[in-house]
């Protein structure tokens, strides 16, 4: 199961998708948006996606974690759009006879889908707002 | 590579479309052999914001990551994009 | 939080527990009844818990990983008794700042209480049952 | 330690359980300084299947974690319970 959605993530059909008989653990990664980042009061966050390419990077991020671990099933949905402090932006499930492969597989999934999916956010604070990008810094900074 | 004019449409997301100031454009390549470098030098020229992310600019064709020596068909969809955040561990 | 329950785990409330505006990652860890183990059909599973001990011990476990790690918050609700094919008899929710931590710490809480919390399981098959437990083999075979 | 008899409140749990055939006895031990090791050694000589436990035993006095040699008082709570599975990663 891979999804790009604009609504909030309702985990329990996923969770769903990747439970069965043969499942012993299941890993759950959610990505939720903190009230503070880089030493400032975040108001709200942006997602915005390249969505025909981040889904096909979702499922070459998926397909590699079926490859390398004895997995039962994997889901990722990341959230695009508004969202605001506690939401979550990406809800990975990783499910699988034993937990070593199933914490192993998670981790995989949400560290190799942020350098690979092209999945954006922008942060707003009560003064500005500020893409955040691979080797950001100061090039990203829109305003203020 | 194609000789004559091409006509591309030409996608930007997160703050290259800030920089440009659309998400999306056609843009034509009066250029034998054009590639998606060709587009790119096309547009700092019209968009001088753009000249600072040449170096990091990440670069799609048809929706499969491309290089800068990809070339263009008529028609292609050419977008181009900053690199993706890793995010803090 | 930590619960050890009889009925069906709701995993709603105890996410609400460890969410918050301070936490960036919640990963969590659901342990389900397989339908086999040793090679064999399990037809279902129960667990007996020393209850006063383990939650004492639940308590232990969760206590170090917060002193370990920089979390928010940890949530253990271990379910005891009569449970069937995909029933979820453990879950464990970490929230934190930062994803590594999370995952750390809920593969560190679940690997622990494994081996320190008095909760055994007796797994039943169509032709006999077997206590499941440390140094187990032979010893704990008490019907075919 | 304490001298005279005691009566001390004996639970079982998991397959010991099954091996006593009762989750939980009182039992009587007219012994001076009486310890967790004095229970159980009372406890085989009455159920032979417990014998086979002995080297993987573990104890709990008052509900905590406690060795053979912790000395028990009157009405203490002695637990005997096999060690914890681990289970597979």
């Amino acid at each position: 199961m891979i999804q790009i959605v604009d609504k909030p993530i309702e985990t329990d059909p996923i969770l769903r998708a990747v439970d069965s008989g043969e499942a012993g653990a299941i890993v759950t990664f959610s990505g939720t948006v903190r009230n503070n980042a880089r030493g400032k009061q975040v108001t709200y966050l942006f997602y915005e996606a390249y969505p025909e390419l981040a889904g096909t990077e979702l499922e070459k991020v998926r397909k590699e974690a079926l490859r390398r671990w004895p997995l039962v099933n994997v889901a990722i949905v990341h959230r695009i759009g508004r969202m605001e402090i506690g939401d979550c932006s990406v809800f990975i499930a990783v499910s699988s006879p034993h937990r070593e492969a199933a914490f192993e597989a998670c981790r995989f999934v949400i560290d190799t889908l942020k350098v690979t999916v092209p999945i954006w956010k922008k942060e707003f604070y009560e003064d500005g707002e500020v893409w955040i990008e691979g080797y950001c810094g100061e090039i990203s900074q829109t305003s203020p | 590579m194609y000789n004559g004019t091409v006509k591309v449409k030409v996608r930007f997301f997160a703050s290259l479309k800030d920089a440009v100031g659309t998400g999306e454009m056609d843009v034509n390549i009066a250029e034998d052999n054009a590639t998606a470098r060709t587009v790119f030098d096309r547009l700092q020229e019209q968009f001088p914001a753009l000249k600072r992310y040449e170096p990091i600019v990440l670069v799609a064709v048809n929706h499969e990551y491309a290089r800068w020596e990809t070339p263009l068909t008529p028609d292609a969809e050419v977008v181009f994009f900053p690199p993706v955040s890793g995010g803090l561990r």
